[in-house]
Parts: C-alpha cells; structure tokens; sequence
C-alpha cells in the first residue's frame, strides 16, 4: 500500500482505536460489530465485482455457509470455534469452486440470476434441514470466540476483534490488487480477449477470485455466528445477498474503499432513519420503521441514477471540484492582490 | 520456404452453414513482414481467430514452430510465444498506461492468489523486475510521459502504440497485427509503419492485416491475397500489385 | 437536394470524418469511394441520423435535418439502405415489406399499404414468389433485393445504398446496379451509393467522391474517375512515399 | 378403491396443481421476454408486477367492493401505469448503461415496490375471493377448483392474444422488428424508444393479470415478489430467453415437476426444486430447451 491508500489505512486503524472511547452506548457499539461483518464480505465481493468485473448475488449463502458451520460444530458437536471457522473455509472453497466453474461462464443477467438462485436454494436448505439446522428455529448455544484462551466476552473487545479482521481484510485486498494477479483480475474485467492473448487463464483467475471472495464472506457468517451466540434463517435470505451487491455499488465498484464506505453506509442507514423519526414526528410526520424499505430502495435507485460510480467517486469528484474552484478564487484573490 | 514459423495446411472454418475460410494453405517465414490483405469480410480476422486460439478449425492444420497448436486456449497460444493485437483496440481504458504493459509480463511472472494478498514484501523483487520491463517497452514506444495516465484517455493512435507495446512485454516470437492504422492520419500511419520495421528488425516475425495499401506495399516482405476466404494470390507486394486476379477483387469486373 | 458542411463524426475517440463537404442534387447517382475504414458508412450514418454529428450541419432540400433522428428523416423522404442486408431475418418477405411502409400505414392506412406492397412486388417479381417465406431463407442477391425493396417502400425521393454488392455473384451484381440505374430513370429517385466494387459503381454514377481517412480528397465525374490512375492507387497503393494533401 | 386407482388420482392431482403453478411461472416469464427482446434487460422487478396486481385486486374486491371485472381491468391499468413510469423514471434516463448498473437500478425498483407494498398492504397475506364457485369439481376422482379452470383458461388466451399481436398486428410486428434489429427498425421509421415503454407495459399488464388470476388460491403477501420473479426466470431460461411460447411450455412444465417433486419428494424443499432445474439449464445449456445456442451467441451481453 503507498500515498493515498496508506494514508486512508491510517485513519481507519485510528478511528477503529478512537471509536469505543467515543461510543459506549452497547447498543451503538453492537450496530458497528455488525458493520464490520458487513465490511467484511463487501471487501471480498469489491474484489470480485469491482475489480473483476463478474456480479455475484449469492454472496449471502456463503455467509450462511460459514454461519452454520461454525454454529454446529461448535454448539451441537463442541468444536473449537477457530476450528469450526476453518472448517467453514474448507466447505465454502469446496462449494465456491464446485459452483464457480460452471456459473463464471456465464456473464451479466445470466450470472446474477444464477447466484441469486444459488442464494435461494441454501436459504430453503437453511429453514428445510430441520435436523441439520434447526429450521426455522435455529441453532442455540454457540460459544464465543476466544483468543489465546482468552474469551472475547464483551462488546468492545468484540468491536476491536472484529474490526482488525476488517483491516487486515483490507490489507490483503489492496496486496492482492497491485500484484500481478491484482492486475490479471482488472485486466479480465477491461477485456478479457486481451487478456487471454496476453496469457492470462481466465476461466481459473475469475474461479480463484470467486472463491476468495467467498472465504471472506464465509469469515463473516462465522464470526456472526460467535458473536450472536445463535442463529437461524432470518438474515440469510435473498434479500441479504441483495443488500451486499448494493452496498458495493453505492459506495462505488470500482475501490476498495468505496466498498467499506457503502457498507458502512447502508448498515447504519437504518439507525440514521429511526433517529430521523424522532425529528420528522416534531414536524407531525409519522415514520415508522416499516418505511426503511421503501427509503433504502429510493437512496439505491438515486444513487444508481445520479451516481453511478458511487459515493465514493461521488465524493472524491465534489472534493476535487472544490479544490479546484478554491485554487481558482484563491488565485484570483492572490492576482488582484498583486 | 523451410524457414517457416506458422503454416497454415488446408485451413477451414465455416460459421453454421457460412463458409469464412475455405481450404487455405499458407506458410509464414521466420523474420519477415507478411500481410494479409483482401476486401471486408474475407476472412482475415477469422484467420487471426483460428491461430491465437479464440475459435477451433472445423477442419486443417496450424502449425506453429514445426509443432502442430491443437484445442489451446488463447491463453496457452500466447504462453508458446505468439502474441497479438485487436481490430478495435482493447486495451483496459481504467489501468493507467504503465499497468497495461505490466499486464503484457504476466508470463513471464510467478506469483499466486496466495502469495500475492499475503507475502508482497517477498515478491517485490519480482514486481520491481516487472515494473523496469514495462518501462523499457515504454520507452521504447516514446510513450513513457504517459506512464500514469489511465489508458483509456489516449488517443487512438496512442492506445494502438499501446497495444503493440502490451503485446511486445509478451516477448512474442510471431506477432499479429490487426489493422494497426486504421483510424490513424498519415503521420500516424508512417510512425506505425516504422515501429513495424523497428519489431522486424528485434527478430519478430510479424503478420499484418491493413487496409491501408501504402503501408502495406511499403513495409512487407511477402503479401497474401485473400477473398471469400480463399487465397487468391501471393507474393512479394510488386508482384501482387500487378496481379490481375488481386486487381478484379478490389476494383470489380 | 443533399449538402453535408464541415461534418465531424466520432465513434467513440475515433475521429473519423474530418471536415465532410458534400452535395447530391436532384435527380443524380452519387457515389463515394474510399478504402475500408475511410469513413464511407460513417457518412451515410450521419446522414439518416444513426451516427451523431459533432460539429458541422446537414442540409436536405435546403432544410437543416443535423442530428435528425432517423424515424423522422424516413418521413421526409430520405431512406437509407444499411450495408450488410439488413432485414428481419425471422420474419416472412410480406412482413419485411409491411415494416418497411410502415410509415404509409400510419399516414394512409392499412389499404393504401397493401396497394404499395402490390406496386413493390411488381418491380421485384421474385419476392412476390416468396412473399410467405421468411426473409432469411431467401439468397443473399434476394435479400438484398429485399432492402431495397423495404427501403422503396416508405417512398423516399434520397436512396442511401450501403455497399449493395458485399458478397454477391458477378450477376447479380449487374442486376442490382442495372435495377438501380432503372429507379434513377423511372421513379427520379436520387441516389447516394458507397461501394468497394468501383468499376460498377462508376458506371451508373453520374458524380463521384473519393475519402481517405474521413477526409474528402477528389470530386469527379465519374467517367473521369473510371479512368484516374489514383483511384487504382486508393486501392492498390503506390511505391513512392506521397501523403496526399 | 385400489392401489393404482388411488396412485393414478394423486398424479392428476399434482398434474393440476402443477399446470397452475406453471401457467403462472409461463406468464411471469412471458413478461421477462418483452422486456428483454426490446431492451436486453432481465426485468429484477418482473415479480413485483405480479405482486401489485395481486395486491391491488384485493383491495378493489375486497374493500371497495367492486365487480370482478372491473376491478380487474381497473387493477391491469395500474399495474401498467407502474410498469410505464418505470420505464420512463429508471429505464429511459439511463444514457451509458452497464449491466451491473441496470441489474442494480431494477432491483431498486423491485426494493421500492416492495417497500410500498409493504406500507400500503402491511406484512400478512391477504384473502381474495374465488371468480366463481370455491365448490371443487371432481375429475375422475382428482378435484379441481374452479379457480384452477379460471387460470388455465386466462392462460390459454393470454397465448392467443400473444400469438395474434405480434403476428398480425403492426404495432407488435414493429416490436418484434425492434427487438430483432433496432438499427433496422428505426430506418423504417419506427420509433424504438416508444417500443421500449411499450414492451414495459405489456409486460407489467401480464405481471398483473397473473398475480390476480393466482391470488384467491394463494393468498398474496408483500414478500412474494422474488420468488415468483427467480423462478419465472427460470421458465424463461428453460424456455430459452427471448422464445415467448418456449417459456409457456418451459413454465408449465416447471410446475409440473415441482408439484411432483414435492409430492414424491418433499414439500420443505418444493420452491428449491426449481430452482436446481435453473442452475442445471444455466450451466448445462444456457439457450435453454427451445433456443438455440446460435441465437444465444448473438445475443451475448
């Protein structure tokens, strides 16, 4: 990482230090470990979308994946919660590389909906599985993750734990993109005839990229399930592999930190909304949170429309449009001064 | 002609019951400038197709370097040293100019998924070995001023120097060039018709399709007549100049 | 009839006209020579609306038409028979017809067009033959009959004909031009034709252009074309190292 | 009654079930084919149509009271109204397109009219009562309801109609010719942005007149947009994208095997049925059972 990536780096690893100082509201302190899980599976789907150029609408599922697998192997057969992770990683790169050869030959409308049908069939698996998953209601008793035999009981340590995930997550995504394989993925999404003339496998570069965006989310799902302590079929619908894609593209497709930024965004809209409601109710507007829906879809489709880059490039564009026109009036200023 | 690189041995390609290459023989000599040339849709960019691997033969041989290329994906072409450009120039406009030529290097590179999202300080030998090469290939195309520019915001004749250059980090033995001046003004073209002399001269055998006749009676060795996807003459470009068949196939009647 | 001034055309970063002046008068076979590439389809595009103009004004019947769309440039009169034979392949000959009247249909009805239809296939006997066939089991020489069939039927009085002989057999190529050179005389139809195929172009041409690299460089009778050793060049090339100006 | 009596009941009984399931997947997936011949784009809010018309006829039978009919036709005129702003608020504006950006920009519509619905309708299902009789007719032995004979019957016209517009009208035929080739159609003089709302319409009113004929059997919620959308999708596929009467038999034949499938096999996983079928055409042949790989080739985006 180099200039502004570090520099960006940087302040993220102090604001994750600054946060709980500034944050002690548990409630609050919760909403952000979630974030940080959101984060979490965004940077690897950015790896896959942004930079590769293949859509993915199942990112949900290996979320799931990596969620019940660390659930039941820990609550129902007493694993060790590291163990069980890493056993959510085996089974996601299994199922990532069964389902990617097939499905990356696809493009555009044909992947997504292939993914989508993907997420689908492991959400009715999730709720179907009695036995397996409990079904509908779920799996209790999952232990907490621990650390050198030190468990991570309270939110805060949680908050630090999994926020450290998100950065090294990070410092492996910005690795990866300025590396040769970095640039073979980018390459793909430019052009792929141009890339296979220039000797670049793509069928297996866009399988390997899938699958290590997989193993992020799979990360994700399980240190959801260790933080929650249970889980079931609810958050692990369709919509929730919807909601990854859109947080990627709100923030911007195209980098990393758009990514983080989209999902940070889209995870704390739903507390931003319901404090918004306390203010709308002083104007006599009545907001329930049964509107968040229709809110999200209307910020989804108007960023789509007026920002297609995302906030990202949204912002760093007004940032330098602002700079620009400062140089310009402060030089003008500097003139007549002369 | 022993000293070929690339023969072409009773060549076909039909598209469901389209006919684009119809029993073509060609052989290619090591070292030299050769063209294909012939009017739209005669199969030329077919022919480009069927020897880097982006479409099968239906019937015939390609043989490259004495050894027959048979069911290879592009990718494994490009790995045996033949090397190409595209039509309508792609190259991957939101990399900046020096990051498409690295990409040229990836053969010529290592590094994993693994390695690179986890070890970088280990590789950065090779990375910095990658990187000088570009820059070489840069300079050498006087494009160097441009090293961060994304690439997508040159202009035409630039991208195409681009793309060669790409091409060229492959360190080919056989490169093709597909209508490498069209869309460029006659300064261009003769810039692009030395930069061809120059990629003769480094031992690379080149295979050019144009359309602009003056570069290619200018810089070709030996020029292959092409239409309906069959070959309808070949030779030396004085010769085809007078031929009459070549001359029947482009003014009519 | 027809003025192009100062046109530009990109295609994407392509500059690929360059400052096209242009005319065709009523009544006159015009056509445009020029390498792959040149910028001749280009041309035609601008002109019936498919391509956008940047810079420069086209003019028809003294009316100024740039960046017209092309559904409206069909209503004054101006029909452009793209390169290639472009029909509805899955649709049948009768069908393609309608489609290519169907601005009768909305102006005069569904009676008028079928008489139009009736007029069409009397000038093209083979397609009444094969009117319930669909378009793409006709020959390549019917289909492109068939363009021009579809193309006559929103009764244009300015023809843009796109390479009407691309992959076609000696004989058919006669009928087509001898077919064209028929609707200037009968139907006083004006006609702007690009071909690769120079000598049977220039024969039914009264006027010719010659583009290289989206530059007009010559104007000329077209007899006197037929006979200019640089029109071969254009083609051919030549040894001494000359650019054109 | 014997053994292979009572065997032969049952397989026309999920035979029924299956053609109902089916002519609503064949409809849904009809509308997916509209818009994609005209525009390229696979409609991620398809479901939604059927969701509001659904939805919107409850409320005109139900609480307004008004006449099946009327309210039917009342219902189809909104939900087209909906598909027509939709084109021109979301589809229309968008000037350089990516597929990611127009699959992103109708997921937003589908959230959207997910989230009115929602609000409007709350989050239960909702009672609509039958056409006609909810008396069920036995067929030796298996029993149908009229309802069932409603949807088939809507289905079967729905083809006719479909068969007769795009083939003998000039509105449809320069649809199809817009979907074949734009270029050539707008050299005739059609105005292709006008097909485009059009094909959005269409396919809204579809979208509606299936989730109405569908909604007294099983009462419809906010939630059951995606669904319905993933596996008319999947109709449309096996059917091979863009071949409108390849979907009518492909979706028929999709609830056919998963009322089968969930008979024989298992009812938790019945809605999963489907969509391993999709994954299978997906991955196996991609131009589904009736397309063909030439046209898919053509067609690749």
């Amino acid at each position: 990482m180099k200039g502004k990536n570090s520099a960006g780096f940087l302040a993220l690893i102090i604001s994750i230090i600054s946060i709980p100082f500034m944050v002690t509201n548990d409630y609050y302190l919760g909403v952000l470990i979630f974030t940080a899980f959101n984060c979490l599976a965004c940077i690897g789907l950015c790896l896959l979308m942004g930079y590769a150029g293949q859509i993915s609408i199942g990112h949900g599922a290996f979320i799931a994946i990596g969620a019940y697998t660390s659930g039941i192997l820990t609550a129902k057969f007493a694993w060790s919660p590291w163990l069980a992770m890493l056993c959510g990683v085996l089974i996601v790169i299994v199922i990532a590389f069964c389902l990617g050869i097939p499905a990356l030959r696809l493009k555009g409308h044909y992947l997504a909906m292939a993914t989508l049908g993907f997420a689908s069939i492991v959400h009715i698996v999730a709720v179907a599985a009695v036995d397996l998953t409990g079904g509908p209601s779920g799996i209790v008793n999952i232990p907490r993750l621990d650390l050198f035999g030190y468990v991570l009981s309270s939110d805060k340590q949680y908050f630090y734990f999994s926020w450290s995930v998100v950065a090294l997550s990070i410092y492996i995504a910005f690795n990866l993109i300025n590396s040769r394989v970095g640039r073979g993925l980018q390459a793909i999404h430019g052009s792929e005839d141009a890339a296979s003339s220039l000797g670049i496998n793509i069928t297996s570069y866009k399988v390997q990229v899938f699958i290590l965006s997989a193993v992020f989310a799979s990360i994700s799902g399980s240190l959801y399930a260790y933080y929650m302590n249970y889980i079931d079929p609810g958050p692990f619908d369709v919509m929730h592999s919807v909601l990854l894609v859109t947080m990627v593209a709100v923030g911007g497709l195209h980098n990393i930190w758009g990514a983080l930024i989209g999902a940070i965004f889209l995870s704390l809209l739903p507390e931003f909304l319901s404090f918004l409601s306390d203010y709308l109710q002083v104007l006599g507007i009545e907001y329930q949170p049964d509107y968040d829906t229709l809110v999200y879809g209307g910020i989804l489709l108007i960023i789509m429309l007026f920002l297609p880059e995302g906030i990202f490039n949204g912002l760093s564009s007004i940032i330098q449009f602002i700079r620009s026109s400062f140089r310009k009036f402060s030089g003008r200023a500097a003139g007549r001064v002369e | 002609m022993s000293n070929s690189i690339l023969e072409l041995e009773v060549l076909c390609k039909n598209f469901g019951g389209v006919v684009a290459v119809s029993n073509l023989s060609l052989r290619i000599e090591k070292g030299f400038i050769t063209s294909l040339i012939g009017p739209n849709g005669a199969g030329k960019t077919t022919i480009f197709n069927l020897v880097t691997g982006f479409l099968e033969p239906t019937s015939g041989h390609i043989r490259f370097s004495g050894r027959i290329v048979k069911h290879m994906k592009p990718h494994t072409i490009a790995s045996i040293g033949i090397g190409r450009t595209f039509q309508n120039v792609q190259i991957f406009p939101k990399m900046s100019v020096l990051e498409n030529i690295m990409v040229g290097r990836h053969l010529r590179s290592r590094a994993g998924i693994l390695s690179s999202s986890v070890l970088p300080p280990f590789l950065r030998k090779e990375e910095k070995l990658i990187r000088a090469e570009a820059e070489k290939q840069l300079h050498f195309l006087d494009l160097s001023e441009f090293a961060r520019v994304p690439a997508g915001s040159l202009p035409l004749g630039n991208q195409r120097m681009l793309e060669i250059a790409r091409a060229l980090a492959l360190e080919p033995k056989l490169l093709l060039l597909d209508e490498p001046a069209s869309g460029l003004n006659a300064r261009e073209t003769i810039a692009m018709g030395e930069l061809i002399e120059k990629i003769k001269q480094m031992n690379i055998t080149v295979l050019l399709v144009e359309h602009d006749m003056e570069l290619v009676m200018d810089i070709s060795d030996y020029v292959a007549v092409i239409n309906f996807g069959k070959l309808i003459a070949e030779g030396p470009p004085v010769e085809i100049q007078e031929n009459k068949d070549v001359i029947a196939a482009y003014l009519g009647e | 009839m027809l003025r192009l001034v100062n046109v530009n055309s990109y295609y994407g970063l392509i500059h690929i006209l360059k400052n096209v002046s242009m005319h065709v008068s009523e009544g006159e076979i015009v056509t445009m020579l020029g390498a792959n590439g040149a910028g001749k389809t280009t041309t035609l595009k601008t002109i019936s609306g498919l391509q956008p103009v940047k810079g420069g004004k086209i003019y028809y019947n003294d009316q100024e038409i740039t960046g017209a769309s092309p559904e409206k440039l069909v209503g004054l009169g101006i029909a452009h028979v793209p390169e290639g034979r472009q029909i509805f392949r899955p649709m049948s000959v009768y069908d393609n017809l309608e489609l290519g009247g169907y601005l009768i249909y909305k102006h005069y009805g569904r009676k008028q067009l079928k008489t139009d239809i009736e007029q069409t296939f009397a000038l093209f006997p083979i397609l009444k033959e094969r009117r319930n066939q669909f378009a793409g089991t006709l020959s390549g020489g019917e289909q492109q009959m068939l363009t021009i069939a579809m193309a006559l039927m929103s009764r244009p009085k300015l023809l843009l004909l796109d390479e009407p002989s691309m992959g076609l057999a000696p004989l058919i190529i006669k009928n087509i031009f001898q077919l064209i050179a028929e609707l200037q005389a009968d139907r006083k139809l004006t006609v702007l034709l690009i071909e690769q195929n120079a000598n049977a172009a220039l024969k039914i041409a009264d006027r010719g252009y010659v583009i290289e690299t989206g530059k007009i460089v010559l104007e000329e009778d077209a007899e006197k074309l037929r006979t200019n050793q640089e029109v071969k060049r254009a083609y051919l090339g030549r040894e001494q190292k000359e650019i054109w100006e | 009654m014997n053994y292979t009596d009572s065997t032969l009941i049952d397989v026309l009984q999920f035979l029924f079930m299956g053609i109902q399931r089916g002519s609503i997947y064949a409809m849904v997936a009809m509308g997916f084919n509209m818009i994609y011949n005209s525009t390229g784009i696979i409609n991620f809010a398809q479901g939604e149509f059927v969701v509001l018309g659904g939805l919107m006829m409850v409320t005109l039978t139900m609480a307004f009271n008004l006449s099946i009919v009327f309210a039917f036709i009342l219902t189809v005129l909104f939900v087209i109204i909906t598909g027509i702003l939709m084109e021109r608020l979301t589809i229309n504006p968008v000037k350089q397109p990516t597929v990611i950006r127009l699959i992103i920009i109708t997921i937003a519509v589908s959230i959207i009219i997910k989230g009115a619905a929602m609000c409007f309708w709350g989050k239960g299902s909702h009672y609509m009562r039958h056409f006609s009789s909810t008396e069920p007719l036995d067929f030796y032995g298996a029993t149908i309801l009229p309802q069932t004979l409603w949807i088939f019957a809507i289905l079967f016209f729905l083809v006719v109609a479909y068969v007769i517009f795009f083939n003998y009208t000039m509105t449809g035929k320069c649809m199809r010719a817009c979907a074949i080739n734009r270029d050539a159609a707008r050299l005739a003089g059609i105005n292709d942005r006008k097909m485009v709302m059009l094909s959005f319409a269409l396919s809204a009113g579809i979208g509606a007149i299936a989730g109405i004929i569908i909604t007294p059997i099983i009462q419809m919620d906010y939630a059951r947009g995606a669904m319905l959308g993933l596996k008319g999708f999947g109709a449309a596929v096996l059917g091979g994208l863009g071949n409108s009467m390849g979907a009518v038999v492909a979706g028929v034949l999709l609830g056919v095997l998963e009322a089968f499938g969930a008979g024989y096999i298992s009812s938790h996983y019945m809605d999963a049925i489907a969509l391993v079928i999709l994954l299978f055409v997906l991955f196996i042949r991609p131009s589904g059972i009736f397309g063909s790989s030439e046209a898919m080739r053509l067609k690749e985006f």
